[in-house]
């Protein structure tokens, strides 16, 4: 067993980690920017060092003091839990130089599923699906792309090499709109990224983001935990997520979960990974990327399983055998995750920041808070602005989108705004509780007042709630009238009264 | 005292008689009316229905947060309506607005320059800030004026960033 | 289904059933005293309507008033919770007049367990196990009881009939010391109750507190869901609940279970409710009494078999049969429940009151809490010191010891002394990681310190962060004395400086 | 500033030397050290050790709960700690002790009466309290003195209720 593990991560992430060590009884090491003096993860672990100024790329992305802190303080393991760190295949290099256990996956296999190109190469070759398209097949002139369109199917898209943010993207319908619209993306990517290469890839329509959860062990064997569906999303952020997902039956849980363990060992994959998939309406599916990485949204699939994947995690990386055989996977009711973003869902998802005032977490059955903040800590602009994790189990998925409603209504976080709302207009929408819902739904086909519109309205109960808080305000402001009236050297009352009424 | 209160374009006449009783638009409610732990959050009892609602100033109105959903309320007593009225009202379209920081970030873009005439809703400024890239818009139409700062700079919270006259 | 459901009941079980309610699309009713305007289950509930004054009589014992608003708000059932009016026949009763459904058993099944004595006598008629003895079998004289002792055998207790708290009481160990025991037992009794009777009763040696779980719809179907181990008590207030109990095995369970169904059985039994028996090292086990309610310690149950009962309950009282058949009963894991109380462990468990100033709660996989108190709320004197439940799951017994170490580790509350330290250095004890211990284990057997000197010191980082507050305090009483150099008309903080050096 | 700080008999000579070391008994520490919320409780990291622990005075010592344990600890400056040396200490065994409510309450039973004599530990008042009795015992050996409630009465929290000599 590892003495002791250092969490190379801060908020909720690294506090999940610290606890499961906690619980085999492995001794935790923090690491913290200056901005984090006060945080969880700090508080909860049994050793705290400081990395360096509050910018990321000054404390958690410097791999150089992680290790030097981790060799100091006698580490045997380092967990580099999401993001940061996690998928740079040189500092599991380094770690394994240092003679430290980097618990994830080698680092040949993060290379091989970190460049985009070679790991669609990778899992074509061992026969796993992918979006047909010409990505990969180096730079082709508009002959050829026009040659190749029609055995791709229309309709299909045109893409920007450099590109990203749908820069230089075009959806095409037909072969005969084709050159115009070709023209107009390699004008558009050459303006914006100097670069007017593009190729083709088959639009998928009504796809829903499904990804796999697998677990592999250094002795080969190799599982997967069933499905996360993940196709709330805005601006490509994950924003809900549920286990199991309400568009896979059993025979395409197995028929995806195989071509999941197919691609893992395509790499040689040792640790918990997960492999995202588009999946249309037909049930067709198509390999997107792998993540050699333990997830936000693991939590859903830990509810429905059983199974705790960050202690899996730490089996593995001790060189033990996985805790279960595939047949003794069993999946049972159903879990929702709702991430708890400090933004301001009616004004554009701003972010927003500030000190955290009050905070009621939602309790009682099936309900898992996972976070990193409480009342007193102060939410900065420096790092993501995910403060929580809010996760419900229940017999069943109404069940559970019952439960997430009345967490939802319990929980309270003063001090910033969140996206409590967006979540709790979503638990209300038709769609959602259908479970007929694509990647595209939250940005084009979901808005905050709409979706309220059906809602009872409680505009007397606010108007009373306004008037009563507007009406004690003023009445305080009189007392402060009165008591500056008999005390007239303090300046700063009249000061704060002149100021209300100018 | 008396209020006129309006949600979502719905005037409300609400009279407070007493500590325990208020009457809208004629009709007596019994109230029940507490701050939560010292907090903007309010605990309150209207006929036996029991809420809990957020509640706070807003730029130019109050922000209740009940159940789920925001509704944005101005609270005028009846004195200020009347003068208001009188005066013909009118604020918002007229005057200088001037954008700044909601947040410290990073200034990513400015897609305007100043004399630059802009629309209602138009992006101003993007803004990165906890990993997120974020649009600043134009609340009216205008002309952009005093662009204060340059793309690849940092500013703080309410840094002032440019105007629109 | 019900509309309306009133809940007759404060604190943490208000909440519970709050929740199930909410989840289950009911609407619900809270009732509150003067003290608890702010509590959380008037926050969470859709009406609520206050009862009275502080004191119980005053407010949550005040039946005629419940019913009055539950007629005039139009609720169309009453959950009771546990305690105050739970296990009154009449309120039941009271309820049926008044055309509310009462969520609970008959009242003609409330008044037949809550008489001890015909509890007892039901129960034997039905073939259940009894602790043997006298009791019941009215006044007897010395020579009577004396001609019965060898039947009952030895080790046995004389008891006062009128009696409770050990008067009267005496441990009898053969039938030569008996007749003096029974004459000085005789004088206590008479001196205590002015009533001399006793009766005897076998002395069950190395006893655990062992209770059955059973459910039962108005179709004639009775299940138990297993048992809870409640062993773990001080002045007969149970501290720590497990489920299963490490005591039991599949065989003893399912023997304890058919028992248990059958005493219910016996008094035609509808609702959740628990069979309290006492077990001995042999594997007899005796019946106690019934509890006609929904009890504290439910969660545990809950947790193992994923069976929500509150919700069970509403669904039998609204006359469906039970979502579950005994064989569809499984166990799962294993979970343990802390209460926490607002008391201080180091001071003879003496209750605290006062305002909670903070309060960060467990959170991460396999913790629940339930609890009806958050910062700012104040633990007054009139209600019962329980202000938590700390319920944590593990796949294991041993796992779930380690997971409600590191969730009472992260649990803080501060503003009233709580006896979270007393569950700490249970979990640290042998005898209870072990399994091994009976009904008088905390009082006869554990002491905060004893159990403590097994542990880590930390005496030293005691000293440090001690010496490091105090010299903090002197250093911010200086700079006030500094201060008020400055500013001598600033009379008040003179005033706290010479009280503190006083 | 240099401490003498004791715990469990255990004495430690403490000196803080800035804001980041303290040296005990000889060894220098790094430490880190800061109230958490505004609260009694303190995060301290010690050479990157880190403990949370509650911190608050007692009557007559601090009271530090640490990892589910209660050390009760003094803590004197050097100067004070001869002062009381050279006086000759020992306070608490003589004075008078007076009996405090410590919760608000019932008192159900007073069994002592005035004038009597009574040991260390020996039960003075039972006093209900959120639906349990709590005994209330004497600190030393004495005498009892000035009764002055009546087994029945309800007592405010710290009301005097009688008096050890």
């Amino acid at each position: 067993m590892f003495k002791k593990v250092l969490v190379a991560n801060r908020g909720e992430i690294a506090v999940r980690i610290i606890r499961a060590c906690r619980e085999l009884g492995i001794d935790t090491v923090a690491v913290y920017s200056e901005a984090d003096r006060s945080a969880l993860h700090v508080r909860y672990a049994d050793e705290a060092y400081l990395l360096g100024p509050a910018p990321a790329r000054e404390s958690y992305l410097r791999a150089d003091k992680l290790l030097e802190i981790a060799r100091k303080c006698g580490a045997d393991a380092v967990h580099p839990g999401y993001g940061f760190l996690a998928e740079r295949d040189d500092f599991a290099e380094a770690c394994e130089e240092a003679d430290m256990v980097f618990i994830g996956p080698k680092p040949s296999s993060i290379a091989a599923m970190g460049d985009k190109a070679e790991a669609r190469a990778t899992v074509i070759r061992a026969g796993v699906p992918v979006v047909p398209g010409t990505e990969g097949m180096g730079n082709m002139t508009d002959e050829a792309l026009l040659a190749k369109a029609p055995q791709i199917g229309f309709p299909l898209l045109i893409k920007a090499t450099a590109g990203g943010g749908g820069k230089g993207m075009r959806e095409v319908k037909s072969l005969e709109e084709m050159p115009d619209l070709l023209q107009s993306a390699r004008r558009e990517a050459e303006s914006s990224f100097g670069n007017g290469n593009v190729y083709l890839e088959k639009l998928v329509e009504g796809a829903r983001h499904v990804e796999i959860q697998i677990l592999a062990d250094t002795h080969g064997n190799v599982i997967f935990l069933g499905e996360r569906e993940c196709s709330l999303q805005r601006r490509h952020q994950k924003l809900l997520e549920e286990a199991l997902s309400p568009a896979v039956d059993d025979k395409l849980r197995k028929a995806m979960g195989d071509v999941a363990v197919k691609a893992a060992k395509a790499v040689d994959y040792v640790n918990a990974g997960t492999i995202e998939f588009l999946l249309d309406k037909d049930e067709n599916f198509y390999f997107l990327e792998m993540n050699t990485r333990l997830q936000v949204e693991h939590p859903v699939t830990e509810m429905v399983t059983g199974i705790d994947i960050v202690k899996e995690q730490i089996r593995i990386a001790r060189g033990r055998a996985l805790s279960y055989r595939q047949e003794e996977v069993r999946f049972n009711g159903h879990a929702i995750e709702c991430r708890i973003n400090a933004e301001d869902p009616y004004n554009n998802f701003m972010p927003s920041t500030g000190r955290i005032t009050q905070s009621l977490l939602p309790t009682g059955p099936g309900v898992r808070v996972d976070t990193g903040v409480y009342p007193g800590f102060e939410i900065t602009p420096f790092y993501d602005p995910m403060i929580a994790k809010l996760i419900v189990w229940g017999e069943t998925r109404a069940q559970a989108i019952l439960r997430m409603r009345r967490a939802l209504e319990e929980y309270r976080i003063v001090g910033v705004k969140t996206n409590i709302p967006f979540h709790q207009t979503m638990m209300d929408s038709h769609r959602f509780m259908g479970g007929q819902y694509d990647t595209r739904f939250v940005e084009e086909r979901f808005s905050m007042d709409e979706a309220g519109e059906g809602k009872q309205s409680h505009a007397e109960t606010a108007a009373i709630l306004a008037t009563l808080v507007a009406h004690r305000e003023t009445e305080r402001s009189a007392n402060i009238v009165n008591r500056n009236e008999r005390d007239a050297s303090n300046w700063r009352w009249v000061g704060r009264w002149e100021r209300m009424h100018r | 005292m008396r209020y006129i209160t309006t949600v979502e374009g719905k005037q409300f006449l609400v009279e407070i008689i007493d500590e325990k009783h208020v009457n809208v638009d004629g009709r007596v409610y019994e109230v029940d009316f507490e701050s939560v732990s010292g907090q903007p959050v309010y605990s309150l009892i209207v006929d036996g229905r029991s809420h809990e609602g957020y509640a706070a100033r807003g730029e130019e109105d109050w922000q209740v947060l009940l159940r789920g959903r925001l509704y944005p309320i101005t609270v005028e007593d009846e004195r200020e309506k009347r003068l208001r009225s009188a005066a013909g009202g009118g604020v918002a379209e007229t005057g200088e607005f001037h954008l700044r920081a909601p947040m410290p970030g990073l200034v990513v873009a400015i897609p305007v320059e100043e004399g630059q005439a802009v629309k209602r809703g138009q992006v101003l400024l993007i803004l990165e800030s906890m990993k997120m890239q974020n649009e600043l818009k134009s609340p009216r139409d205008g002309t952009v004026e005093r662009v204060r700062i340059k793309a690849g700079e940092t500013v703080e919270q309410k840094q002032a960033l440019l105007s629109v006259t």
